[in-house]
């Protein structure tokens, strides 16, 4: 059931909708790249699920013409290892903010990478909880005032790259809203990996975040060269403990590991059949007599 | 001493000491022998040493419901004497080996060498065996049917075990005959009138047939007591049923994980205990407003909070039937016996479905861990039918319909897609702050409790018609109040169980009017006694209580009804 | 056109075009030139663009209800004028600048060149001070207490600053008292015989002063709106008053972490709305096992799950009253006025603290965002009574007594030591599975409820003895019902506000005999009504319910009230 | 109120209860050591708090003689907070199962370490779940199989060390119940170490746990000596990767940091008198005139 790809029009593109987000906000530009690279991965987009949670990153999917599962703040992650336990044959995406996925949700974040069920997890970096207007959010810089940190942000920031580096996740990436096209081609590549695959993308909050700007993001991060090994994992947790100078790109991608999905044998739920193995049920009878 | 009618046998020991794997055997064996059995557990929450019990009754009839009395006690030390006592009467005739009690027990207590026979058939580890040969030698029935048992359940550990077993159920056995003998046990049990191919089962299996049943695809879980054994349970045979079984990092990804697999097209499962469904609250109610079908099952234990974990209460109905914010419709079930789980459970999954809410499966740590005997005739199978639609091009997950329940799409099964939102929505699952198009939706998912009214279980009469007295009850109470009536045998007494707690059938008004209305319930508080009271504004005359851990026991329960029926 | 008798101006723009902080200037300005003043807010989940709007109200007497019609609109764009569209009438006038309205619009609306003026003012940063001197211009109030209120807010930012926003003022002013004369806009405003010291307070404010003045401690909270406000408040006072502010990582850690700071001798707090409340149902039972003094506030939104997350609702009741596993007291306080949070926070925690329970605040939106006016007197301050007790060497938590209540020794004061514990226990705090002293437990953890029943805040009358109707209504309604009556005139019809929504004060049942009784509440079943049968056996003869996510107008409540009171 | 030290007599010794651990546990030695180490810090049992969630090892406080907040599962971290937030003066100690603290309470065990109380956290990691019987908890190896897990462990084991590194934990160590000199000793450095102390303790499960005994344990352990530099986070970090050696004692402290009672300016709830300051009040009162 392909649709048909044209070279123009994006099948990811609704129908004009208004849109919830800020004027210039990163979130914008995110978007793009996710239906951009959706599209080039000649995904249909029947076969796609978007699962997010709550938050202004979490309206994703709302602007996606695809399969949508707008859950709970900070429940993302569980969702979509739902549908892919029951829909393995179906593609999962799981995005968010960094406050859902790294505050509400962290347990979900540790346990869905301990998981790998083959789920690209994209989360929305912006620093800040944006929706419920500017609070600090796991990822918020050491000193940034809120209405709530009034003597600023107390809390070592939450790396979510070293920690996901250290559970074992086999594909780790860092992006930047700003750059349109290498955002794209860093989802493209998470999404044909097979297994858990983890993008934080920075994203300018206009409002809220006046620290981490379009600029600020420019100023402090870099793109990993060739010269990368991306298989080297103890490399890839040292760049990732550099808060000074912010590596974008694949920093880490291990592949061949089974995914959840293989190892439980689990198959796309019957809908219409009846599956029952009406024997096997009277063995399962049989045993307690 | 004489022992005749109902036969009561309990054995006490620690955790770790066999006394589970004891009546486990020697309830099968039992069963094969034709007898009516019954068998239920209390135990402490620890994994070695402490004090539990395991129950086993001989009936005249079938029989579901614990009774304090004990005929036979075989203890295994002093601590699980002391445990019981308070439980031994006159007629109780007590073994147990002398030199694990003090010295002013001993003259009461047959001494029984288990250790000693198990050492003469090659190690302690055969304790067990030698202990139901005992009991079979005491009950004055052969060994036929248990040395077949020991047969089948050692074949795979080879001859030599399976020979050291049979000489340890001799030994055992030569010991009660004697015992028997000497001590002038004199045991009449009721006739054996059972096919001894008759199922025995507990609520546990019962709620897993159930769901096998009902094509269950998906259960992500994380443990708790006592709900991990249906988790157990389909993950023992996961594989067989294509069920995927996930143990969950907490009870939020469980539920929410259910969710996601429910949306995607499965029938989709959660167990869990008052506590970790406390954490489920906010995913009930995304359930409520995806409409997305979901069953939860809670096996019921005392709280607050961790209170006691592998006790039985019936106290989270409050909570199931309020958890998650916001209005919306749900389900409560409340099977009574093995043969309702599989029943309902399977319900459960088509209520669920059928009306796209979630649907509850109230039990509790003594329904759960009871084990009774039912025929095949009592399985009932319903017909499994899957409500999803294959969407066209235009599809919208939420479309008004006249009954408010708009046709499931799954997503990759259609041309349409599928949007679900946890937000207030528009038909096509968007997110919407549109007020009339909010007062319509919120119509919607209200507006099927009217036909769940109308399909509600009715509450199951025990008794006469015309008794000027109801007792009420839900849940793992109906075999201990339908034993109670049968004790007391007055016309004046009936009893309605209701099967299904929420919503109540539309008819039950009327079947109280006139009466006097005794609730009994496993809580502190009377929950279903509010509930009856909210819906049909009828006040029970009176409220039957017990929230100490244990279940109702039949005697209490005859107690509490003799005197008669004015309050 | 003539405005007059109570006046009602609505300000309407995307978010970030500054409506609020134009109502929020002209509230004070109006207030401190006498007037009677009241406002409320609407808005979209959003933080730019979409269709927000900001109503205040020039009154007669103080009032706390937000009303349909308009009598002076000012918008920002043409969506905004859409968004209000249905709530302009015959008699509203409309100001906007022409060429953000479509063609059709413009000849009904005086075109207002805010922009401009703020432009020729000095920057576009000035429209919010031109638009507040129209607003006065059109008035015909004086501009002075309006240059005073900017000279005030702008200080910090130097003479330059203060001295545009004058300009920008004056440059309003003269356009309103222009387009006042050439359209004929006559407005009569009420009298201005208010104290223009009296205060202007928000729901939310009101909560903050009275946890401040309850000696509040630790507020452990996770953002969540509407009730973020009162951990914002809080944390902006936090270092002057002792109040350590924790923000969680997730609700569940909020609810723990404030009652491990109320274990170890804080006033603690958490605030949070139904789906983070949901979170914390676990804890509540925490709270109930362990008898730890706790108040969590819940800003009610439309649910459920995310539902309308700016909306206002009263649909967390029976999650309020049922959240956590197993029987256990606790209360239920829900204030309808800024006056009455301020009393009942303190009287939120000195409950908390006396019974060891938890208490509930139970707020919306619409009261925690609505700003009305009050005088010093209203002002209640509680004494302020701590109950912890200095333990001896002897020391048990959970000693019995009479009443059911243990002393509350904490650690770290006194020679004791103090063990509380989630499961069942003993006095001294450990785990237990004795069955008499579960027994006791239970009973001791329930007793209070009597005492709590006696001590309950009784409803307040609106209204006559004599009437033969009594609208009964909960928390933020309290304004739009007695509004209404005024309106209505009619002996017949009187009301009872519940401040307090459980236990229900005992002699409730006499207060409502012989009466027709109306609930109105802001949810779609009657939460409260069903709360009121269950308590009181007395069903509602009619349910005035909306859940919309609009707070009740006072038009609507009038025209639902009028007909009579038969229903 | 500092209560008489006698050589011999530990004042954390409770009057003889019973226990609910079986015998042969690692808990008791765990037990032991921590007794023995507060004894030995010269702590004052009335100013301690210990407090733990659900599970055998949350059972401890019920065995030592001193404050105690037992409860619930998952939720030690987030309670330990809340009694230092309001008590900064005293000591706390959370302790709990591996399933207790990253499992269920995984999220906590992340924004604990980011806050940086001063709290030690002492985790009894049996690698299993044993209070319900035997499930796999997340530190239990691939292919242990359980009555759930029928066919094998299949994710990744969590690693706490190399999570809490990640996270910037201050205090990063690892002991074994099995050797109770050791583990007392590192219990004592981390009591006195200022800021959060993260202690994984190798914990043998007699029961449901056959496959990490204590002479697996002994076997696959050994000690950090003097050669290794604990101020060296990426060496830490190294270390804490390795799951074929795996080390115990201290990996990692960094001393110095504030802690988040000291940055939040906490000080102990008043408890007899008021202490609000009427004129502060009326200032606040007046703003809203
Ligand atoms: C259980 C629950 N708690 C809190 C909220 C309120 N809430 C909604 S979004 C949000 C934070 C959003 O921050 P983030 O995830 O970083 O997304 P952003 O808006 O910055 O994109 C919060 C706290 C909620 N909806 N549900
Ligand atoms: C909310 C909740 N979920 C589940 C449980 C059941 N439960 C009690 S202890 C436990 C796991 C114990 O494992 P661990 O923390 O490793 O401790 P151990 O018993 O192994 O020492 C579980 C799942 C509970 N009490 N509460
Ligand atoms: S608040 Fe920030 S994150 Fe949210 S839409 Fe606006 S700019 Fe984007
Ligand atoms: S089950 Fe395991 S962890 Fe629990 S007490 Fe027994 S040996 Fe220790
Ligand atoms: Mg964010
Ligand atoms: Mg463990």
């Amino acid at each position: 059931m392909k649709e048909g790809k044209k070279q123009t029009a994006n099948p990811f593109d609704m129908p004009q909708k208004k849109m919830g987000w800020c004027p210039g906000c990163g979130n914008y530009r995110i978007l793009d790249a996710l239906k951009g690279a959706l599209h080039e991965s000649g995904i249909d987009r029947r076969e796609l699920v978007i699962v997010s949670g709550i938050g202004q990153a979490a309206k994703t999917p709302q602007y996606v013409n695809a399969n949508m599962f707008n859950g709970l703040h900070g429940r993302a992650l569980p969702a979509a290892l739902g549908v892919k336990l029951a829909r393995p044959d179906l593609v999962v995406v799981a995005e968010s903010g960094d406050g859902c996925m790294y505050g509400e949700g962290g347990n979900h974040f540790l346990h869905a990478i301990r998981r790998n069920a083959d789920i690209t997890v994209i989360v929305h970096n912006n620093m800040v909880y944006g929706l419920t207007k500017g609070q600090a959010s796991p990822t918020s810089m050491v000193g940034m005032t809120t209405p709530v940190q009034v003597e600023g942000v107390m809390l070592e920031p939450f790396n979510p790259l070293a920690v996901a580096l250290s559970l074992g996740a086999p594909f780790v990436a860092r992006a930047s809203a700003g750059d349109g096209d290498q955002t794209k081609d860093i989802f493209k590549q998470a999404l044909a990996f097979k297994g858990v695959s983890v993008v934080d993308v920075f994203q300018p909050c206009v409002v809220f975040n006046k620290l981490n700007t379009y600029k600020w993001f420019s100023e402090h991060t870099f793109y990993l060269d060739s010269s990368h090994d991306v298989t080297d994992r103890t490399q890839a947790i040292r760049i990732s403990l550099d808060s000074e100078r912010l590596a974008l790109g694949v920093l880490y991608r291990h592949e061949g590991r089974e995914t959840y999905e293989e190892l439980l044998g689990a198959e796309p739920a019957a809908l219409g059949e009846q599956r029952l193995a009406d024997d096997e049920l009277q063995e399962v009878i049989n045993s307690f007599r | 001493m004489l022992h005749q009618d109902d036969i009561s046998l309990v054995f006490g020991g620690a955790a770790g000491q066999g006394i589970q794997t004891i009546a486990d055997a020697l309830v099968t064996v039992l069963k094969n022998n034709g007898y009516a059995v019954f068998s239920c557990q209390e135990f402490m929450s620890r994994v070695r040493g402490g004090s539990n019990s395991s129950q086993i009754r001989i009936t005249s009839e079938r029989r579901n419901a614990y009774v304090r009395k004990i005929d036979l006690l075989f203890v295994l030390d002093a601590e699980a004497l002391d445990h019981l006592r308070w439980r031994i009467g006159e007629g109780t005739t007590i073994f147990a080996e002398h030199d694990q009690l003090g010295e002013e027990d001993r003259g009461r207590v047959i001494d029984t060498p288990l250790k000693e026979f198990a050492q003469k058939a090659g190690h302690p580890v055969y304790t067990n065996s030698v202990a139901v040969g005992a009991v079979l030698g005491v009950l004055g029935l052969g060994l036929e049917e248990f040395n077949d048992y020991l047969s089948r359940e050692f074949e795979s550990k080879g001859e030599e075990v399976v020979g050291r077993n049979h000489d340890a159920a001799r030994l055992g056995y030569e010991f009660g005959v004697k015992s028997a003998r000497e001590h002038h046990i004199d045991i009449t049990l009721p006739t054996a009138a059972e096919d001894p191919a008759s199922l025995l089962l507990d609520g546990t299996s019962g709620l897993g047939i159930g769901a096998l049943m009902a094509g269950c695809g998906v259960v992500s879980s994380y443990p708790m007591s006592p709900s991990t054994g249906l988790l157990t349970f389909l993950a023992a045979r996961g594989r067989r049923f294509g069920i995927v079984v996930d143990q969950a990092e907490d009870e939020i990804a469980a539920v929410n994980a259910a969710l996601g697999a429910s949306y995607a097209g499965a029938r989709s499962l959660v167990t869990t205990s008052g506590g970790g469904f406390a954490l489920m609250s906010e995913g009930v109610s995304l359930a409520g407003v995806t409409e997305l079908p979901l069953v939860i099952h809670i096996g019921q234990r005392p709280g607050p909070a961790t209170g006691l974990p592998t006790r039985t209460e019936q106290g989270d109905l409050n909570l199931a039937l309020h958890a998650g914010h916001g209005d919306f419709c749900r389900v409560l079930l409340a099977p009574g016996t093995p043969a309702q789980a599989i029943k309902l459970m399977q319900r459960a999954f088509d209520i669920a479905e059928s009306y796209q809410v979630p649907v509850f499966v109230l039990t509790d740590q003594f329904m759960l861990d009871s084990v009774s005997m039912l025929g095949d005739e009592e399985i009932v199978r319903l017909p499994l039918q899957r409500r999803v639609v294959k969407t066209g091009s235009d599809y919208e997950r939420y479309r008004f319909t006249d009954d408010g329940i708009s046709p499931r799409g799954v997503p990759g099964y259609g041309e349409g897609i599928v949007k679900v939102d946890s937000h207030e929505h528009d038909e096509s699952g968007h997110l919407t702050e549109n007020f009339t198009i909010r007062r319509k939706m919120v119509g919607k998912r209200l507006q099927r409790l009217g036909s769940l009214e109308q399909e509600a279980v009715p509450p199951e009469r025990i008794g006469s018609d015309d008794a000027a007295a109801l007792v009420v009850c839900w849940g793992s109470t109906r075999g201990v109040v339908e034993e109670a009536l049968d004790i007391l045998q007055d016309d004046n007494i009936a009893a309605l169980h209701f099967s299904q707690v929420f919503p109540l059938h539309t008819g039950l008004g009327g079947m109280l009017e006139g009466k006097q209305v005794i609730v009994l319930e496993n809580n502190a508080t009377g929950q279903f006694a509010d509930l009856l009271h909210a819906v049909t504004g009828r006040q029970a005359d009176r409220r039957i209580l017990k929230a100490t851990g244990e279940p109702f026991a039949v005697e209490e329960v005859v107690e509490a009804l003799k005197g008669g029926v004015a309050s």
